[in-house]
């Protein structure tokens, strides 16, 4: 059960070795609406399902899923325990370090969960910075953590496993304030409706002068570009017949979530 | 040396005894049976001693004389049966004209009276030798710590161990930790005293020492003692009447000369030729 | 990927704020544990049987679920029957409380270990029970149970990660976070590795000391 | 629930139970040799296992995870998680059950050795023999807890990418939002498991010690009837 | 019934008497000491016992005789001195002229010829009664399981337990488990035979049984023995000679009509005394 790793460090084609393969291992972090498994059991989401016709257009008829934690998602993909990263996983400039990305599928905005009636009256990450009082959760190894670093929050904030841990932890008053992005949060609540939660609007945040627009896309190993290429070219195929648009429109995603910017543009563009 | 502090031993022995119901004993067993499993180990036995009474237990292995001094001391409960000391039922009560089961307090008084010294000692190991002799006396007793060491180091010193009094158990010999156990249990001044095989783990000449304090208790005081042994001169010495088990029942009771120099019983006879033949 | 000793420096000061986190939790939770565990075994000798069975029971449950199981519903559940608690004192409960019932199993076999003889004499000289359990049984039972008390608490110090699941930022949860924002595993973790092995090896050998003071030593086989 | 989510469930308390047994297998493994090693009379020997018992006590099962699977295939090599889990769960449950091995070997009488001397048996049959036949009676009470430890142990493995049954717990937990229901049910598997595997532990227990003609020591269920001495 | 098992005991005792250095001796203390700390159990002891002789060790608790036995069965070295078993050092080898500490593989050579039983019998318990007896000849003297079992068969006939083969020892009395032990020892067919205290933990009645058996053993075989006992009555019954151990050294030797009848040493006329007079 050992597999070699300097064999595709070498540049080795993974591609085509997951064709011969017929399938292809995915990791998805359980986050939904990105990818997540549903109330019937099914592994679904904005990112898989998209995969999953990419995939298929390159030749590969299976797919399998893994599940882990967020955090782990970049380590396990560089050991080898899956091929792609389909967690709708932020660009950042540091993540560029460490995976390739394929353009992203989506943008997306940022948004708080609080109690019902917004008792502390936060809108952004603005408000939480000027009140010393507010505690602020995250979800372990999203980039919201690198936010709240940058903005010196990292002393008040609760980081929690999962975004049904932040959730509960914000009625169990863990924490004052859940920042995540606006869909991920609002699909959350979408399962608990009964909850006596609330989102404040969406926003972007803006940290040191500069907006922090998040896309998700896939991520490759560094090695692997021709792979990420090929991948690339499928999915802007999607985005340009707008069949991307149609798969994720059934998870809450809209055309004021779809855009235009490159791999390239974001890995340079931001820095923080 | 002994006198002095057992004349103020068992004040209330003879008091027992002429509060003693009937027949003028002290304990009776009336009907008890016990059983472990399918093994009847005391067979609807009856008998009494009186006040101020020594009689020794002698019988094969596993005949139930360990069995009736657990049970006098409350270790152990008949299934069967009742036990008496002086006037009160030892696991029962009357109440309303009915026994019903005693609560633990009434069995914690009955027990009062009694106490037990055991073939493996049972010095508590944690605690000096003169905080064993004291324990008890203070505790139970309610003696202040003055008056239960006064007590203790006169008892002390009545078993040859008074210059031992600051030593742990475990640094004494097994003879040693014998006498402390046998003062042990007279610093209760119990009105009975139940002895089970309290030799059988010494040497010879260690267990010489422990038989001749014991000489003397009985001869200074008249405590009631109930005692197992296969020392049979001792149990000559001291005993007014020896009682002979076999499987649960008693099978001959007599005085020590009689049993021991003209058994009636074939089996009293093997038992004793075998038990006085190897030595 | 080769190790960096640049990195691995940089991340110590934090890596170190953890180990705080859990050093304090491991102290808190083993001074619960300590005293919640004869609570524990003193009700499960209880003669009274609705005290004895439920505790047993109780007792039983929490030794055979998962400490990460129970630190969930501790702090997850707990808020909800409006019992408020910082993650940190959660977690210290949640340990205390999952030890305390290994260590209730401790003095119980330390209390069997002593010799029934003893019981049997403390009746014969008809001692109340307090006394009982004061002066003759707890000093006999509890030295022998040191060594074994000191193992759980280093088997504690060692589930401590386990807090990271509520929040609590103990060593292992600082380095998952370094490594989620730096993308390297390898150096946090393995500091993580060689920081509990400077603290258990210390303690175990204290334990074992003593475990040779109490138990005289064995013989060649 | 779906019958899909449900079947996550099911496939989690699969794994919990595959590392369960495959750990406890390996880790018996281990158990014994360092165990008998630390009773050895050579010094390298005796060395060795004692090294191996402090320092696999002392790193944490899940510490140990990380490595396997995050930091070893740097080295070279990688594992399947499962092998990861089991390999390290065994690692480090072994250490725990070396001790125990060495406890069971210290307790058996002295005379029980001397007995085996007077009767000339050579060093290795003393230990194969006599005194291994009695230490494993003496042995099985603290394995059956270490059985259970492991068990309770496995819980962490979710967190380096082996689906068990609390990682399935989470499954289900974010697809349903029902935290409490969730872990009440985590909690009741956990316990039913736990009781398996205690009776089938006294039932090995219960023959060992009738082989030896003995009375084993009461179990729970006798416990809570209440036979009191 | 015994003369069948046990004339084929020993062959090797007259043997080795034979073959035996200077003296006709067979085993050989030579200015053996032991100490613990501060405590000289055994002091510049010298001795010798020869082939087939039986000698009983008597004397007071902690005089050194069973650190004499112990020695023998190679449980315990001396600190200085030398034992000699037959032609061969027992802790010792000569290489070149030069007395060597021994290899493990000597000691097993020497030890071959000697057994012991002991005082709490120490059984195998994972073991039934007939494997106990045949699981060293098997293993150590290589016999066939039918030929040791054969072997077992009739020594446990000649202990009067043939029909206990299939029990475990806990389910015995400690007498039947004492016989056992002996049936055990024997079936090693050792030349010399040790024996320390093997009735002390017994009752009275169940001791009788196992002196009656190594009564049977004495009288039949030539198996050297050397045995500690308070059993006086047996000890006269079969030993050749008695030594009087006395913080050790040996004070007295003798046949034991004279020992026990006439001794020369104060000492051991006062422990004669308290041994004999407490039954
Ligand atoms: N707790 C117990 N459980 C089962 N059987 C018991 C128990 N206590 C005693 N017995 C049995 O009861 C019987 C009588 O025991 P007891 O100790 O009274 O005999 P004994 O006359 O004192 O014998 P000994 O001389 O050997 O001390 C024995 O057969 C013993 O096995
Ligand atoms: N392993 C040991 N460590 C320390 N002292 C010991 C050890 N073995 C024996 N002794 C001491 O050696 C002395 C002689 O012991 P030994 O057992 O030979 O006496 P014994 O004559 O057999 O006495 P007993 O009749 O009591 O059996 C005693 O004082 C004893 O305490
Ligand atoms: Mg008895
Ligand atoms: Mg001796």
């Amino acid at each position: 059960s050992t597999v070699d790793l300097t064999a595709q460090e070498a540049g080795g084609d993974l591609l085509s070795r997951i064709r011969d393969r017929g399938e292809v291992n995915i990791g998805i972090a359980n986050e939904a609406p990105y990818g997540f498994v549903d109330r019937s059991g099914r592994i679904t989401g904005e990112a898989p399902e998209l995969a999953r016709i990419v995939f298929q257009r390159l030749g590969v008829e299976r797919m399998n899923p893994r599940i882990t934690d967020f955090g782990a998602l970049i380590p396990a993909l560089q050991v080898g325990v899956f091929d792609v990263i389909a967690a709708g996983m932020f660009v950042t400039p540091a993540r560029c370090k460490q995976v390739l990305f394929s353009d992203p599928e989506y943008q997306a905005p940022e948004a708080l969960m609080v109690p019902k009636g917004n008792p502390k009256g936060l809108k952004t990450l603005d408000d939480i910075v000027a009140n010393k009082d507010v505690r602020v959760g995250l979800l372990t190894g999203s980039a919201n953590i690198s936010y709240a670093t940058a903005l010196g929050l990292m002393d008040r904030a609760v980081i929690f496993d999962s975004v049904f841990s932040g959730l509960d932890g914000i009625l169990a008053n863990r924490a004052d304030a859940f920042s995540l992005t606006a869909i991920s949060l609002r699909d959350a609540l979408s399962k608990r409706s009964d909850a006596p939660l609330e989102l404040t609007p969406a926003f972007v945040p803006v940290i040191g002068g500069k907006r922090q627009l998040g896309c998700g896309a896939f991520g490759f190993r560094r090695d692997q570009r021709t792979f990420r290429d090929a991948f690339t070219v499928e999915l802007n195929r999607m985005r340009a017949s707008g069949e991307l648009l149609s798969t994720v429109r059934p998870f809450g995603f809209t055309e004021a979530e779809m855009t235009t910017l490159t791999a390239t543009e974001l890995c340079t563009d931001t820095s923080s | 040396m002994l006198g002095k502090d057992l004349k103020l031993m068992s004040q209330s022995a003879t008091e027992a005894a002429l509060t003693s119901r009937k027949d003028g004993q002290f304990i009776h067993f009336d009907k008890v049976s016990k059983r472990f499993g399918d093994n009847v180990v005391l067979d609807d036995l009856s008998f009494a001693v009186g006040a101020g009474e020594r009689v020794t237990l002698i019988g094969p292995s596993g005949s139930g004389k360990t069995t009736i001094l657990r049970m006098l001391m409350t270790l152990m409960e008949p299934d069967t049966g009742t036990v008496r000391v002086g006037d009160d039922y030892l696991f029962h009560e009357e109440r309303g004209g009915k026994l019903v089961p005693a609560s633990e307090a009434h069995v914690r008084k009955v027990r009062q009276r009694i106490t037990m010294v055991f073939q493996s000692f049972n010095l508590f190991p944690n605690m000096r030798v003169l905080r064993n002799v004291t324990e008890a006396p203070v505790h139970v007793l309610g003696l202040s710590k003055e008056e239960a060491e006064e007590r203790a180091l006169g008892l002390l010193e009545m078993v040859g161990l008074d210059h031992k009094i600051d030593s742990y158990p475990s640094q004494l010999s097994g003879g040693q930790q014998q006498r402390v156990a046998i003062a042990r249990a007279l610093a209760m001044r119990p009105d009975v005293l139940l002895l089970d095989e309290v030799t059988s783990a010494l040497d010879p000449e260690l267990a010489a020492g422990v038989l001749d304090v014991l000489r003397d208790v009985a001869k200074t005081t008249d405590v009631t003692m109930l005692c197992v042994t296969h020392a049979m001169k001792f149990a000559r010495d001291i005993s007014h009447r020896v009682l002979m088990f076999c499987e649960g029942k008693i099978i001959e009771a007599a005085p020590p000369e009689q049993m021991f120099d003209s058994p009636d019983h074939e089996r009293t006879r093997s038992f004793l030729q075998s038990v006085l033949n190897e030595s | 990927m080769t190790w960096d000793w640049g990195y691995a420096w940089e991340t110590l000061p934090q890596l170190l704020d953890g180990l705080g986190v859990t050093v304090l939790a491991t102290l808190a939770g083993t001074a619960i544990a300590l005293v919640l565990g004869l609570v524990f075994t003193v009700m499960r000798r209880s003669s009274a049987r609705w005290i004895s069975i439920p505790t047993e029971i109780f007792v039983e449950f929490i030794r055979s679920t998962p400490l990460l199981v129970q630190l969930f519903v501790l702090f997850f559940v707990l808020p909800e029957a409006g019992i408020q608690l910082s993650a940190f004192m959660t977690g210290v409960i949640g340990l205390g409380l999952h030890y305390a019932t290994y260590t209730s199993e401790v003095y119980r076999s330390g209390i069997e270990g002593v010799p029934a003889g003893q019981w049997e004499a403390a009746k014969a000289l008809n001692l109340p029970t307090r006394r009982v359990w004061t002066s003759v049984i707890l000093p006999q039972a509890v030295p022998p149970s040191i060594p074994a008390l000191g193992n759980y608490a280093i088997a504690m110090f060692k589930e401590t990660p386990q807090l990271t699941v509520i929040t609590v930022m103990e060593l292992l949860s600082v380095a998952r976070q370094l490594g989620a924002e730096n993308y390297r595993y390898l150096e946090p973790v393995t500091i993580i590795g060689v920081l509990f092995l400077l603290l258990s090896l210390p303690t175990a050998w204290l334990v074992r000391r003593m475990e040779r003071r109490l138990v005289p030593a064995p013989r060649p086989v | 629930m779906s019958p899909q989510l449900f079947a996550y469930l099911l496939e989690g308390l699969l794994t919990t139970l595959q590392l369960t047994v495959g750990a406890a297998v390996l880790g018996l493994v281990f158990s014994f040799a360092a165990g008998i090693a630390t009773c050895s009379p050579n010094i390298v020997v005796r060395g060795v296992g004692r090294c191996y018992i402090e320092l696999f006590r002392g790193i944490s099962a899940l510490v140990l995870l990380f490595w396997f699977v995050f930091a070893l295939p740097y080295a070279g090599w990688q594992l399947e998680p499962m092998w990861a889990g089991i390999l390290a769960l065994a690692l480090n449950i072994g250490a725990y059950g070396a001790e125990v091995v060495r406890g069971g070997i210290v307790a058996v009488p002295v005379a029980q050795i001397e007995a085996a001397v007077a009767l000339n048996f050579t060093r290795s049959q003393r230990m194969r023999l006599v005194v291994l036949p009695q230490a494993i009676a003496r042995m099985l009470p603290p394995f059956g807890n270490l059985l259970i430890e492991l068990l309770k142990g496995t819980s962490v493995a979710y967190i380096v990418l082996i689906p068990d049954l609390t990682f399935a717990g989470q499954i289900v937990r974010n697809a349903t939002g029902d935290s409490a229901s969730v872990f009440t049910a985590l909690l009741i598997l956990y316990a039913v498991l736990a009781v398996i595997f205690t009776t089938i532990v006294r039932l090995v227990e219960r023959r060992v010690a009738k082989s030896l003609g003995r009375q084993p020591t009461p179990g729970f269920f006798a416990r809570i009837k209440g036979v009191k001495a």
